[in-house]
């Protein structure tokens, strides 16, 4: 019985090279937001591009689009782990008197 | 030494009776359960097992008793705490309670300094804790009070005694070799004999507030006071008897053996000696002694570390 | 039979579990740079004017020189994996070469910067640093630990990958036999999405 | 005699090669990886013990007895750091997790044995880290085994040394967790499905998550301190702006769900314990299974309730309190289950059932002590005294102690082919149990008199509390004794076991006794759940 992994036919170059320019555009864009001052929102924007970007890395270039459902369940529970940490740190960070 | 002496303590008390009483019947009704059928289905008496492999009516019975019983507990711990922590009384006597290694200091709103706490008796009393260099803790276990002392910022507690007397007054979070011997006591007085010790004169222990501009020349009676107020009396004597560092009676000028980067050799003890083992206290130590006191590099002035030269060359 | 059975009646290599053990591994260094980033966020918070001070004096221009250099050898390792599935040895160990190359030159930027601020006496321990504002020495502290935590990632990378190219010329990674390349890119990938956070936090605010 | 017959390919104690010492530290055998932790545990299980016994025995009576306050200071750290991170951490998911789940799940090793060995040798680096800092100059860490910042950062003894042995130690939890996730999620033999685990592979199984997820932070944590202690970065350090409150956060956040590393996997053993020698399938399987799941979820949101006077937020405070409670919920749905699990057994009163009622006695009196020290008011009270020290023996040694030893003699004849004196065993039980409460249930009367942790000396009212507890510790001790020297006496003249020695119903047991090198000639289909027991 020969085990075959499936449906792992090779990436095409040209989706990797699509996905590097849109990351390559996203760190300009952020650059240049960080020049404006916009208050609270230049605070977030930062993250919400690097957010992006890291999404746009975790889906094509490290496979997650094409692989099984279980590597995308374990990804949902590091982010929530993380997610739950945040809360429970800032609930004494922001409250303290 | 069981039951409290302070207001919220009796409270805390009666709540500490009601979940423990919970979970000493729970408690006995797992036990009792267990040696009951390990009496009643032995492979003797029972040698045909049935399988039961679970019921579901019974499992959420008791899964919803289980949280119905936690969450009394909760609400039950809960109502205290808010009191202590974010209902204290506007009209508290405010006491600053400093933490340094190993000795308790409290300084009164009049500036008095002590290093035992005296409060008036069932008058509301709020502790600000702060400390010196590591972390402490305030502990009096019989008013059911404690707070760490965390360097860097202040809090606070605070607690109604409500019986004359004297308690123990301990340091709760391990704080390097001689935690335990921080010790103190609270003293409860009537009001008026509080006010009375409150403006009287200044305790042999007690130390006024360091100076603000640090001199440059030693006062050996400034020394005499920082000996006692930054806690060096905790370790060394000055009557000749040996603590948990060498004495400081008669030691100016004689000659030791100090170990330095592992290699013994002899000093003599003199003001450069004295300074660097404020400064650098574990570079040279004395031979027979651990290296374990604290560096007080930023915690003692230039002039206080001349001040407290003077002192010990003061001590014959 | 499900596909589990089949690996642990007959054991087979088992890619799945490969790549499941890496990522796993990949979460633990995630959390890793986690801590460091909530500490972050919560000095960032208590000292914000201090921290947009020292953050003024890194070099954005660096900064997002390093990044593009990072984001383009994430770009050459992952077509080299695509370069190897189809069969493509030469291109593979060519943009493997790449990948490698372009994690020196950020380590030279790297050190180019650090340097940089060293000499200014920028460097945590330093009397010129500990006589500024707290917020600017606990923003200096992170800084050098964290981009030093990175560094030392991105060695490991490239170590991984030497190792990996190594296996590629030997025929010990081959067009069906691929998991180590995979797992190698996965690893290189992570060092990325770590630095594609970094980069906001040290050199955007302001 | 069992279902899945193995065939004469010799069984993994026989010597392979060339044999000798070599054969074993460099073996990639899932099994022999078991032995070395199980030889390796076992030795510095009884250098902590020794520790433990000298700090109670310096308290007999006040102010120096035998030894100055910092080496008692040292030893109570050496004593948390050695128990904790080299004995009860690691003991159950990598001694019986190693041997074990790989047989209990139908596969031949895990799924990445030279990691597996790897981290043995972590392990033992990191052991031996830990006894370096004995050796060397400025002596062992005085920090207690929390390394509180800023005492950690400021006191001159090798706290570095310390933290690197702990961080060193994480690497191998790490990979430990990461082999038994995968190994559980791909290697399961055919018809072994989700729910016809045995509940000890579920409790391994949520435990690995905590050691993958959990562990980095310690790691980190760690490093800033030595990186605090070695370049003076601040983080922790109030005169450079950095908060010592952090370093609790960051410390917990493991320290915390690593109680549940220790218990969880002791928890699954005695699910395994409970059926066999009732002879009747688990009640509430399912619910057993999940509540692992449970401890491991919740447990990771509870942190804070070590922190309740450490001077964080109210508002952190009635959070954690509340999830402190919640998470007691699973924990006390597996004790009904053990004991509704009894219900219309047929008992047998054999050794490790015993142990599995040792560890529900005490177990259940460290939990619910927990749900004491959970309410935020008493809390107050209570923090730091002996009264915390009684309630986690209670919960580390009292549950995952005895659940580890309850283990090691329900799986001792399949590991080693061979039985032990039971009636010597029972004798070390009993002299347990009453030398552990002795010792340990007078520290809650103490600790709620107000005696606080780590105290080199006392106050005269505490006298007689301490003199029953170090009376406690000698039973201790001989009950240990006799328990090690009665299994070393059976690993070489004990009789030889049966393959199914208890009859139970799991993989292991259908398998020769020891397992051969293999496990299984053919991986066997699984047709049964793991509590099973009337086959004909």
């Amino acid at each position: 019985m020969d085990y075959t992994e499936k449906a792992h036919r090779p990436i095409k170059y040209s989706i990797f090279v699509y996905v590097w320019l849109a990351l390559v555009a996203l760190t300009w864009l952020t650059v240049a937001v960080s020049g404006m001052h916009m208050g609270r929102l230049s605070l977030i924007s930062p993250f919400i591009i690097a957010s992006a970007k890291a999404f746009l890395v975790v889906a094509f270039f490290m496979h997650i689009k094409y692989e099984a459902g279980i590597f995308r369940l374990f990804i949902g529970v590091a982010l929530a782990t993380m997610f739950v940490v945040v809360w429970l740190v800032y609930s004494d960070i922001a409250f303290r008197s | 030494m069981f039951g409290a002496t302070s207001i919220l303590g009796k409270a805390i008390d009666s709540q500490f009776f009601i979940i423990t009483g919970i979970c000493v019947a729970l408690f006995s009704i797992i036990i009792f359960l267990m040696l009951y059928f390990s009496f009643k289905y032995t492979r003797k008496k029972n040698p045909n097992p049935t399988d039961i492999e679970g019921h579901a009516p019974l499992e959420l019975t008791f899964l919803g008793l289980s949280i119905a019983i936690v969450l009394l507990m909760f609400y039950l711990g809960w109502g205290d705490y808010k009191t202590i922590r974010e209902e204290i009384p506007k009209d508290a006597l405010a006491v600053k309670a400093t933490g340094q290694m190993w000795v308790w200091s409290f300084e009164y709103p009049n500036g008095k300094l002590s290093n035992t706490l005296n409060v008036p008796v069932n008058k509301p009393v709020r502790m600000n804790i702060e400390s010196r260099d590591v972390l402490h803790s305030f502990f009096v276990p019989a008013f059911r009070v404690k707070q760490d002392a965390v360097p860097g910022s202040v809090k606070s507690v605070w607690f109604t005694a409500d019986k004359e007397g004297t308690y123990d007054l301990f340091c709760a979070e391990y704080c390097g070799t001689n935690h335990s011997a921080m010790l103190s006591k609270a003293v409860v007085m009537s009001e008026d004999k509080f006010n009375g010790w409150l403006e009287g004169k200044a305790e042999a222990q007690a130390a006024p507030p360091p100076p603000g501009a640090p001199t440059a020349k030693g006062d050996a009676k400034k020394g005499a006071e920082l000996y006692s107020s930054k806690g060096c009396v905790a370790c060394h004597s000055t009557d000749g008897s040996k603590r948990i560092g060498p004495s400081f009676k008669g030691i100016y000028g004689t000659k030791v053996k100090v170990t330095t980067d592992g290699k013994q050799r002899e000093i003599t003890i003199d003001d450069e000696y004295i300074r660097s083992s404020e400064l650098t206290p574990n570079a040279d130590v004395v031979v027979g002694y651990q290296p374990i006191m604290p560096p007080q590099k930023g915690i003692l002035s230039d002039g206080e570390i001349n001040s407290l030269i003077e002192y010990i060359k003061s001590l014959k | 039979m499900n596909e589990t059975a089949e690996i642990a009646a007959n054991k087979h290599k088992d890619y799945t579990g490969a790549k499941i053990g890496m990522w796993l591994f990949l979460f633990t260094e995630l959390f890793l740079f986690f801590g460091p980033f909530l500490l972050y966020s919560i000095f960032r918070y208590r000292y914000s004017t201090d921290f947009i001070n020292a953050g003024s004096e890194l070099s954005l221009f660096v900064g997002s020189i390093n990044t593009v250099v990072l984001l383009t050898s994430s770009l050459s390792v992952a077509l080299s994996i695509s370069a190897l599935q189809k069969g493509n040895k030469k291109l593979t160990l060519l943009l493997l070469g790449v990948t490698i190359v372009l994690g020196a030159v950020f380590l030279v930027n790297k050190y180019f910067e650090w340097d940089a601020k060293i000499v200014h006496g920028l460097y945590p321990g330093a009397e010129a640093l500990l006589s500024r504002p707290k917020g600017e020495i606990l923003f200096f502290g992170l800084y050098f630990f964290m981009t030093g935590l990175h560094a030392l990632h991105v060695i490991a990378g490239m170590s991984v990958l030497a190792v990996i190219t190594f296996f590629v010329m030997r025929d010990k990674v081959t067009q069906s036999d691929y998991v180590k390349i995979e797992n190698g890119g996965l690893y290189w990938h992570l060092v990325d999405v770590i630095w594609i956070y970094l980069f906001p936090l040290f050199y955007l605010i302001r | 005699m069992s279902d899945y017959a193995a065939g004469a390919q010799g069984n993994y104690l026989q010597k392979e090669g060339r044999g000798g010492i070599l054969s074993w530290i460099f073996s990639t055998d899932h099994k022999r990886i078991g032995i070395l932790y199980l030889v390796a545990i076992l030795s510095l299980f009884l250098v902590g013990v020794t520790l433990g016994f000298f700090m109670r025995l310096e308290l007999i009576t006040r102010g120096p007895t035998i030894m100055a306050a910092n080496t008692y200071n040292s030893l109570f750290t050496l004593h948390g750091v050695i128990m904790l991170f080299l004995f009860i951490i690691p003991v159950t998911p990598s001694v019986f997790g190693n041997f074990l789940l790989p047989i209990m799940i139908g596969a031949k090793d895990v799924a990445f044995p030279r990691l597996n060995l790897l981290s043995w040798w972590f392990y033992m680096a990191g052991a031996f880290l830990a006894i370096l800092t004995l050796l060397i100059a400025n002596g062992p860490a005085d920090t207690g085994w929390t390394f509180y910042a800023p005492y950690s950062i400021r006191t001159g003894t090798n706290v570095t040394l310390a933290l690197s042995a702990v961080v060193v130690l994480g690497f191998s939890s790490i990979l430990t967790g990461i082999n038994f996730v995968t190994t559980v999620h791909r290697l399961r033999a055919p018809g072994m499905t989700w729910m016809r685990l045995p509940l000890f592979v579920w409790a391994v199984y949520a435990t690995a998550w905590i050691q993958i997820l959990a562990t980095p932070i310690l790691g980190v944590n760690l490093m800033l301190v030595v990186a605090e202690r070695l370049l003076g970065i601040g983080i922790f350090d109030p005169a450079k702006g950095g908060d010592p409150i952090l370093y609790q956060h960051l410390f917990w956040i493991y320290s915390h769900p690593a109680v549940y590393i220790m218990i969880l996997p002791a928890m699954g053993a005695i699910s395994e314990i409970v059926p066999v020698f009732a002879r009747r399938t688990i009640f509430g399987y399912k619910a057993v299974a999940y509540s692992s799941i449970g401890i491991a979820a919740v447990g990771s949101l509870v942190w804070g309730h070590h922190m309740f006077v450490s001077g964080f937020s109210y508002t952190a405070g009635v959070y954690f309190s509340l999830f402190t409670f919640f998470v007691a919920i699973p924990s006390a749905i597996k004790v009904y289950n053990w004991v509704g699990s009894l219900y219309k057994g047929s008992l047998e009163a054999a050794t490790p059932l015993l142990y599995a009622f040792a560890f529900i006695f005490l177990f259940s009196i460290g939990g619910l002590t927990g749900l004491i020290l959970g309410a935020l008011s008493l809390n107050i009270h209570l923090h730091d005294t002996y009264f915390v020290v009684a309630h986690f023996h209670y919960v580390k040694f009292g549950g995952a102690g005895f659940g580890f030893f309850a283990a090691l003699h329900y799986w001792f004849p399949k590991m080693f082919g061979r039985m032990y004196n039971t009636k010597l065993a029972n004798v070390a039980l009993l002299l347990l149990f009453i030398g552990f409460n002795t010792l340990f249930f007078p520290l809650f009367v103490l600790g709620f008199q107000g005696m606080p942790r780590r105290y080199y000396d006392y106050l005269p009212q505490f006298t007689n509390g301490q003199l029953i507890s170090i009376v406690g510790s000698w039973i201790l001790v001989a009950g240990v004794i006799l328990m090690v020297g009665n299994l070393i006496h059976a690993l070489f003249k004990g009789k030889k076991a049966q393959a199914n020695q208890w009859g139970g119903a799991t993989l292991e047991w259908q398998v020769p006794s020891p397992p051969p090198k293999e496990n299984f000639e053919e991986i066997p289909e699984v047709k049964y759940g793991p509590y099973h027991f009337k086959r004909d």
